[in-house]
């Protein structure tokens, strides 16, 4: 059971800077999933937490020790790689005690005792004789995983460890990681680049780019409260649409269309640098250039949704997509193109015309520069979720 | 699952494998042959070959010399491949691990492979000549009589340095390279654990590296047997009392210096069915033991 | 390929011209390219000199080369392999080949001797040599020995090496190569024959002979080894061995009369000095010789042999030889290329090639002990009696490997000879 | 020439440290935990080790007689030029070397070619007992020059080849190594290119002028180092089947250099001069593609 | 354009029988998508196409000529692999031209012409002269297919062209290939393991499993005919429900509910061996063992969707996981377990009861044993699209 801190933490490659400056308590017992595009650090920070790596700059601390600079070894983290790591030539019992042999700090009996545990936890006590080789990915992925559990370890290290299964393993994977973590309470930091991973796993989400944290929320608050356009962009797919308006007077205005916003939230106030007002004064906020973001799902056909009002314009249709349990339906309006999800069954026509209505509680306004959230039509999540919210630039 | 055998044409196939075919059959399997054929023969240069039978065989058989030159050859054998992998194998894991000026390091301790062996054994010899040698002094101040002229054993171990040190190149080569193709998660994992830099050479790199390390075997076998002639020739002769005889000098010396074709002939069938009996259990061993990615 | 004209050749020559297989590195090398190109000049017929890496491997070629039929027109064998080349019964005795002009009484009578078989004259000496031994007179002064009156038999040797090295002067007293031809001088100054068959000159040998003399031999140098009086500078280690001279190792060497020139130029720090060769015992009967001659193949086109002729006799010729001496160290062996270097005071001013010459010519060559040994399977006996020393040398009864020598040598024989 | 001087007497000192240390021999264990220095330091003693003779080899050659007993004697003589001059332009050594170049290419060159074509059959057609034949090429390893000397050296003259280059580079064209090594290369091609070549209908002789031989240029590279340095340092064959000095190789030069010892000449610093020079090609070549020849061998399949 | 029909297409290697005798019909121009598990033969099937590998059994037609024992290059189908297949060592454009060099049938000019054409469409024309090294797997893959379209083949095989691509691409490049297809019109097979993109693609997509095809339809007609359990579990995510119930007199009846089964169809008359007694008669579907399936978005919590009516029943929350665009609840009831979503924000506590309604037009019936449907309450999807099922077992 630990925390985990991180001051000010940086990593440059010869020329790359991959980790810039970051700060981030991981809480104790805490799932903690980052997210983010690919070359954005995500590995880097989660090496320099396992010590593989060295940091060019700043603090890592576990529970009141100062760790930076300590071995990997003498970190006491288990790690858990995408390609899952395992001895290839050792059978799936010697992968799980090979490492603990090494450290001599467990009996004969003890090993026997946790490897027994671990592999009736993660179901995988057949495959103890067998070689990786003999098994399949998901198989491997739980050896390597009991190779993490029987240590014992203060926190699981976890670098995209399902992401070389296939879809349907993947999300039976993604099941019995979250019950695991239940079972065992152990702090664990999980990196990822599939959105829904950290969306389903997560009790929070770190969202990463470009070696800088862009956003630490639960999933949920990550998805309804996007601090900035790339975090908008980022969870939630298909993504969310961006649309350039202009605000008068509490409307977002559009050449073809002009949306009421309701007096709200302006968005973030601990946000720095993006000193906006707030909209919840109306006259205050007019602005000749703001992002109007809409998520597909909060767009609807007007015949479906008689319930959300009058608040409709018309939409041309381009291209639908059936994705089974929706129809994701392509249309422009004006010079704007975006997406939104219809029924399923619902047979619309390329070309045609579709009257488009929306979720007025999901509207959200960006910085055009800057790409800062400034405005959430729906309520703030409780603050006590938003402590860590760390803005780094 | 899927398949390289892109191409059909059997006739092309033979050509393209008609000069490999052609120079071994008539450079290497047709010589090899006419050996075997002498090996019946009491031969030499201007002699008339006159049929033997199996005398030339026979008399190998009784003789006891020759008989510890075999024993001989193949402990030298074991030793020479055990130093060479070991050896090259721990050099090869320091310049793996070591974090700066690895390419230096590297071609440091290979270029003794780009040496002559003739070469190296004349080094050899002013490095640890019992009398001359330039570390001679300094051996001898540690309490290490040098007599390896007299001293059969000490010849055998001077021989063996030389024909290791010799190889130690070639293998690093191959080894580097298995080396760096195991993946780095394995390695993390192992210093994650906890695992020691010397139980993850001999218990994660070394069983992945087997099928390296089983062809390295196969061709330092072939070396010690084969490429070793020089460092006896120029260091020992053979000597002293044959301690350093192994079948290929001997092999060479009834030959080219006794112009004894029969018995050479048969000796170098006897040497041919060592070297074949080894790879054979050494192939088995491969079989049984070595790990093959996925 | 080749001449090719004379009619019942059946063998051709390897090149246009004359072609010399020869076995001498270094200095000696060029002098002979030197020789070739005069001749040249000379006769206008051209010559090449081939190097052929060792005596060895010229008498491999060689024989390889009267199986392929391309044979070169001379080639230079260490007398020590002598018998090998009879055997073949492909070469030409020079006798035969030299103009009819040339006399071949000019050799002097040890080199004639050795190199006469059936009366008649087989291949051209040419770069001969015997054994000699070599002293350290600054070493020998500082041991309090006389430099002057240096050890003439092997007790000598070890009583002056004894002082030697208890003196601190040097690490050993004395070294050589571990060369069958050291033994063979030994047996030769103590007038023994080595094998019955008169070393092999008089039908097929099948007896090694082992005389008390050579027990004695033995036992003289396995005390030298065991006291540290000796060292083994390796087999066939002819460079080890001048090198442990010149490095002050040992104050004594044993090696060839050739060796004159290098070791004088070699030895910067001290004075080195020519001895004759120690005996086993005073008995000195002579030494034998050593080096090579030149043969000549059997079958060649006719008129190949008189190019071969000029040639022949061009390198016996008294400036050639005289030439050939001072540039290699090796014997000026026709008389009149002694009295011609005698005349210019050579000798005088080079006393140590006259210790060498001197001790050739007072060998009785009459005697067949002096005669080196011709044994058909000499590269095999020689590799025994090599190895064998070495065991003898280290074994604690010398009696019983001497025995063993001889059985193994014999049986050499007898495989050879059956 | 300085730097040199300054190098080597480097290397001398850390030879002569590696020599100290090895009283003090400590466990490797003890060592291995003392991280990167502990490291450094091995390596700098085994590699020192490894290197000593080379210093040996060097400094003799820069010396008059160039004997050296201890190791005090390993301070450069003042003879490097000359000695090497005398090897080069006196002995003619530059011609055995170009000989030797010669040879070592066109025996490089053959087996590269022959070999390229082999493992193309072997690994991209469908031919029966595949695996036969490729054995039948694996097992020529057990026949090496020595064990078929006396035979190859009838053939040769019956064939008309002795003392032609054709008889020292044509024996050695067929490569059981380079087979093996270049099978497994082929095998690591993913077969997917494979296939889109297959698809193309990209014929086997555009297939392996065009795709495979760039796509193993490492590889090519790396075994024509090993095969050159093979084909450089043959000396027993040339010895016996080239007897006109002027198409001689640079190893059987070297005797040349030695002198006559039997007459008494002695050149060791001559001979460990034309070592020197006999050292440099193959060692220039293994410095300058260092890269393909350490990392392109890997061997993960039969 | 070609139409490519397989006849009883077999293929088995040594002791594995990949592909299990097919019937299949691919239209011309149609984009065809073949889904399935790992190991169920699609590739194979490709590869049959391709020519790389020999049919054991059966007949490959492409329109009127039988290519079965045909070469693959006789055969004019390019294909595009998983992993590209780029020559490393050659330049964007020498790739995409060597394949139309070895032809010959091109001259120079035309070649040119071509390439140009295709790096427009691709967007590529920046690559042409960079080597695939220096491009992103997006990029390689873009070339890739630039090489298929030059040589302007009879039918284009895609073996999970995109699957190794990170998601964001994914869903780009999905959306280009499907613009690609609708300009070029080409026959297009494409393989993938991935159920998204096979409903995304495809205009019809192939369904296999174990060497055999379980099902062809339109994506939608799939999601909502599945005509068996694989197909069912097979396509959606999170996958359809499976709840063991008994059928009594037109009622699903389970322990702890029971739900009235709309008069609806009974499936796939057209279904050998299933003879099941079609459910618009109540009284002779009864059954002691069904399988009822109810995708997640078909159930909801009754007080979302109070307009599906009384037909209610009690289930615990087991665990909650936020998709962002909904919240995932795994609920049990009884025995029985299943997954439904809810509103995204909902909150509901793990332990607690709610109360749950269904859909009733989206149930499904399947046998036990067989897994064959025989009940779907919806009207039955228009016959003109279901005319290629071909049922295998
Ligand atoms: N050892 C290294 N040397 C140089 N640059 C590196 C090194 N490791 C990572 N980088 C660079 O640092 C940046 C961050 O890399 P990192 O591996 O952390 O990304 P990531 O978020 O894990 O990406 P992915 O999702 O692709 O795994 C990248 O630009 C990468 O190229
Ligand atoms: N060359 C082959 N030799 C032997 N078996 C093979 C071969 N190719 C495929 N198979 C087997 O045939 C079956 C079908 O393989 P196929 O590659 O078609 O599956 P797939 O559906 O493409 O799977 P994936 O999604 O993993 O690519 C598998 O069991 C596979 O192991
Ligand atoms: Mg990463
Ligand atoms: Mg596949």
């Amino acid at each position: 059971m630990t925390t985990i801190t991180l001051r000010n933490l940086r990593k440059e490659f010869d020329d790359v800077v991959a980790v810039n400056g970051l700060d981030l308590t991981v809480r104790d017992g805490e799932f903690l999933v980052v997210v983010g595009p690919s070359g954005c650090g995500k590995s880097t920070t989660l090496r320099l937490l396992a010590g593989l790596e060295t940091a060019t700059d700043g603090e890592i601390r576990m529970d009141d020790r100062d760790v930076t600079g300590t071995e990997p070894k003498d970190r006491n983290v288990a790690m858990v790689f995408q390609n899952y790591a395992l001895y290839p030539h050792m059978t799936g019992r010697r992968n799980v005690t090979f490492g603990m042999n090494a450290g001599g700090s467990f009996t004969d009996e003890e090993i026997n005792r946790r490897v027994a545990e671990a592999a009736e936890t993660l179901d995988i006590t057949d495959l103890l004789d067998r070689k990786p080789q003999a098994m399949s990915g998901g198989e491997r992925q739980r050896v390597a995983l009991g190779r993490a559990i029987v240590r014992d370890p203060d926190a699981f290290l976890m670098d995209e460890p399902l992401s070389n299964l296939d879809a349907k393993l993947r999300i039976q994977m993604r099941a019995e990681l979250t019950q695991l973590h239940a079972e065992l309470g152990t702090t664990t930091v999980y990196v990822t680049h599939d959105q829904t991973e950290a969306m389903t796993l997560g009790e929070r989400v770190v969202v990463m780019d470009d070696g800088r944290i862009q956003q630490v929320d639960p999933p949920q608050s990550l998805y309804d409260f996007p601090a900035n356009r790339f975090v908008a962009e980022f969870i939630g797919d298909p993504a969310m649409n961006m649309i350039d308006v202009a605000v008068e007077e509490g409307v977002a205005v559009h050449d073809a269309f002009r949306i009421p916003l309701p007096a709200g939230n302006a968005a973030d106030e601990t946000g720095s640098g993006s000193e906006t007002e707030s909209l919840a004064d109306p006259d205050a906020g007019d602005r000749s250039h703001a992002v109007l973001g809409v998520r597909p799902e909060d767009l609807h056909l007007a015949r479906e949704r008689p319930d959300l009002g009058e608040t409709e314009f018309d939409a041309t249709v381009d291209v639908t997509e059936p994705l089974g349990d929706s129809l994701l339906v392509h249309c422009s309006v004006g010079d704007a193109t975006f997406k939104m999800s219809a029924e399923p069954r619902s047979s619309l026509d390329p070309g045609g015309t579709v009257s488009v209505t929306y979720d007025s509680e999901r509207l959200h306004l960006f910085e055009p520069e800057t790409g800062e959230a400034f405005y959430h039509s729906a309520t703030a999540p409780a603050p006590s979720d938003r402590i860590e919210r760390v803005v780094t630039d | 699952m899927s398949t390289r055998e892109i191409f059909d044409g059997r006739l092309e196939a033979a050509l393209l494998l008609a000069p490999t075919a052609i120079v071994s059959l008539v450079f290497l399997y047709y010589p090899t042959a006419l050996a075997f054929r002498t090996s019946f023969f009491d031969s030499g240069f201007g002699r008339v070959p006159e049929f033997v039978g199996l005398e030339n065989y026979a008399s190998l058989l009784g003789n006891p010399e020759y008989h510890s030159s075999v024993l001989l050859s193949v402990i030298f054998a074991a030793i020479v491949v055990v130093g060479v992998i070991s050896v090259s194998l721990y050099l090869t894991f320091l310049i793996h691990e070591v974090d700066a000026g690895q390419g230096w390091y590297l071609i440091s301790v290979i270029w003794p492979y780009a040496l002559p062996p003739a070469v190296g054994a004349l080094v050899f010899l002013f490095i640890f000549h019992p009398t001359l040698g330039v570390l001679t002094g300094p051996i001898e101040a540690l309490g290490i009589e040098l007599d390896w002229f007299n001293d059969g054993p000490q010849a055998f171990v001077v021989v063996a340095l030389a024909a290791i040190w010799k190889q130690i190149g070639y293998n690093v080569i191959f080894m580097i390279a298995a080396m760096k193709n195991i993946p780095d998660a394995l390695t993390e994992t192992a210093e994650l654990d906890g695992v020691g830099r010397l139980r993850r050479l001999v218990s994660v790199y070394v069983p992945i590296m087997t099928p390296t390390l089983f062809f390295l075997v196969i061709i330092d076998t072939i070396y010690a047997f084969f490429g070793t002639f020089a460092f006896v020739d120029l260091l020992t002769s053979g000597g002293p009392s044959n301690a350093t005889n192994v079948l290929i000098f001997d092999l060479y010396r009834e030959a080219f210096s006794f112009f004894n074709f029969g018995t050479a002939s048969a000796k170098s069938v006897v040497l041919f069915l060592v070297v074949a009996a080894l790879m054979a259990v050494q192939f088995r061993l491969t079989e049984e033991y070595s790990y093959y990615g996925a | 390929m080749g001449l090719g004209g004379g009619s019942a050749a059946e063998f051709s020559p390897v090149a246009e011209e004359l072609t010399a297989w020869h076995a001498m590195g270094g200095t000696n090398g060029e002098t002979l390219d030197q020789i070739a190109t005069d001749f040249e000049d000379e006769h206008g017929i051209a010559a090449n000199m081939e190097f052929q890496d060792s005596y060895e491997n010229v008498l491999t070629n060689t024989l390889a080369a009267f199986d392929s039929g391309n044979v070169a027109d001379m080639f230079q064998v260490d007398s020590l392999f002598a018998q090998q080349v009879f055997d073949t019964d492909q070469v030409r005795p020079v006798a035969e080949i030299l103009p009819d002009d040339f006399d071949t009484g000019v050799f002097l009578d040890n080199v004639t001797e050795f190199f006469t078989v059936d009366g008649e004259l087989a291949s051209l000496p040419f770069n001969n040599s015997n054994a000699i031994m070599y002293i350290n007179r600054d070493a020998f002064e500082e041991a309090g020995l006389d430099p002057d009156d240096p050890p003439s038999t092997l007790a000598e040797v070890r009583s002056a090496s004894e002082t030697l090295v208890d003196e601190g002067v040097t690490q050993y007293g004395i070294t050589w190569p571990n060369h069958v031809w050291f033994v063979e001088t030994w047996y030769g100054f103590e007038g023994e024959l080595m094998t019955d068959a008169e070393n092999g000159h008089a039908g097929d040998p099948s007896t090694f002979y082992t005389p008390d003399a050579v027990y004695d031999l033995y036992e003289w140098w396995k005390g030298m080894a065991d006291d540290g009086l000796y060292t083994n500078p390796g087999i066939e280690a002819w460079g080890e061995a001048t090198s442990l001279f010149i490095e002050e190792e040992a104050a004594m060497v044993l090696t060839s009369t050739a060796s004159v020139a290098g070791l004088i130029a070699d030895s910067e720090d001290f004075t080195v000095d020519a001895a004759p060769y120690p005996g086993i015992s005073e008995t000195r009967v002579g030494p034998v010789i050593g080096g090579a001659s030149f043969y000549v193949p059997e079958g060649l086109p006719a008129d190949r042999y008189e190019e071969i002729g000029q040639l022949l006799r061009y390198m016996a010729q008294p400036e050639v030889q005289t030439e050939w001496h001072k540039g290699s160290g090796y014997y000026p062996i026709t008389q009149p290329s002694v009295e011609s270097l005698r005349e210019e005071g050579w000798f005088e001013e080079n006393p140590m090639y006259n210790v060498a010459l001197e001790q050739l010519q007072n060998g009785d060559a009459s005697d067949p002990a002096t005669k080196r040994a011709l044994l058909g399977p000499a590269r095999n006996v020689q590799t025994v009696i090599q190895n064998a020393s070495v065991d003898i040398v280290n074994a604690d009864d010398v009696g019983s490997e001497i025995e063993a020598m001889k059985s193994e040598v014999e049986s050499v024989l007898s495989d050879y000879y059956e | 020439m300085t730097g040199a001087i300054q190098y080597a007497k480097r290397r001398f000192e850390s030879a002569r440290a590696a020599i100290g240390a090895e009283t003090g021999s400590e466990t490797p264990e003890s060592t291995t935990d003392l991280g990167a220095a502990g490291i450094h330091f091995q390596l700098w003693l085994l590699a020192g080790l490894v290197l000593f003779p080379i210093l040996v080899t060097v400094v003799v050659s820069t010396k008059q007689q160039g004997i050296v007993t201890s190791l005090p004697d390993l301070l450069p003589g003042t003879y490097a030029v000359e000695n090497y001059r005398e090897a080069i332009v006196d002995y003619g050594f530059g011609r055995f070397m170009w000989n030797s170049l010669l040879m070592s290419v066109v025996i490089v060159v053959g087996k590269l070619v022959v070999s390229v074509l082999a493992a193309m059959a072997i690994v991209y057609y469908r031919v029966p007992y595949k695996d036969l034949v490729f054995l039948f090429v694996l097992f020529t390893l057990l026949l090496p020059v020595p064990v078929r000397f006396v035979p190859l050296f009838q053939l040769m003259n019956d064939l008309g080849w002795s003392n032609s280059l054709l008889a020292i580079t044509v024996p050695y064209i067929a490569s059981a190594t380079t087979v093996f090594i270049l099978r497994q290369h082929f095998l690591s091609i993913p077969t997917s290119i494979v296939e889109t070549a297959k698809l193309d209908g990209v014929g086997p002789v555009k297939f392996t002028l065009q795709v495979l031989v760039p796509m193993s240029r490492g590889v090519l590279v790396g075994v024509s180092i090993i095969m050159f340095v093979y084909a450089w340092n043959q000396y027993l064959w040339p010895l016996v089947i080239i007897d006109s000095e002027a198409n001689q190789v640079a190893q059987v030069g070297l005797q040349l250099l030695q002198g006559d010892v039997q007459g008494g000449q002695l050149s060791w610093s001559l001979v460990m001069a034309g070592s020197v020079l006999t050292l440099l090609p193959p060692l220039a070549l293994m410095i300058l593609f260092r890269k393909p020849l350490l990392e392109t061998f890997a061997i993960q399949q039969k």
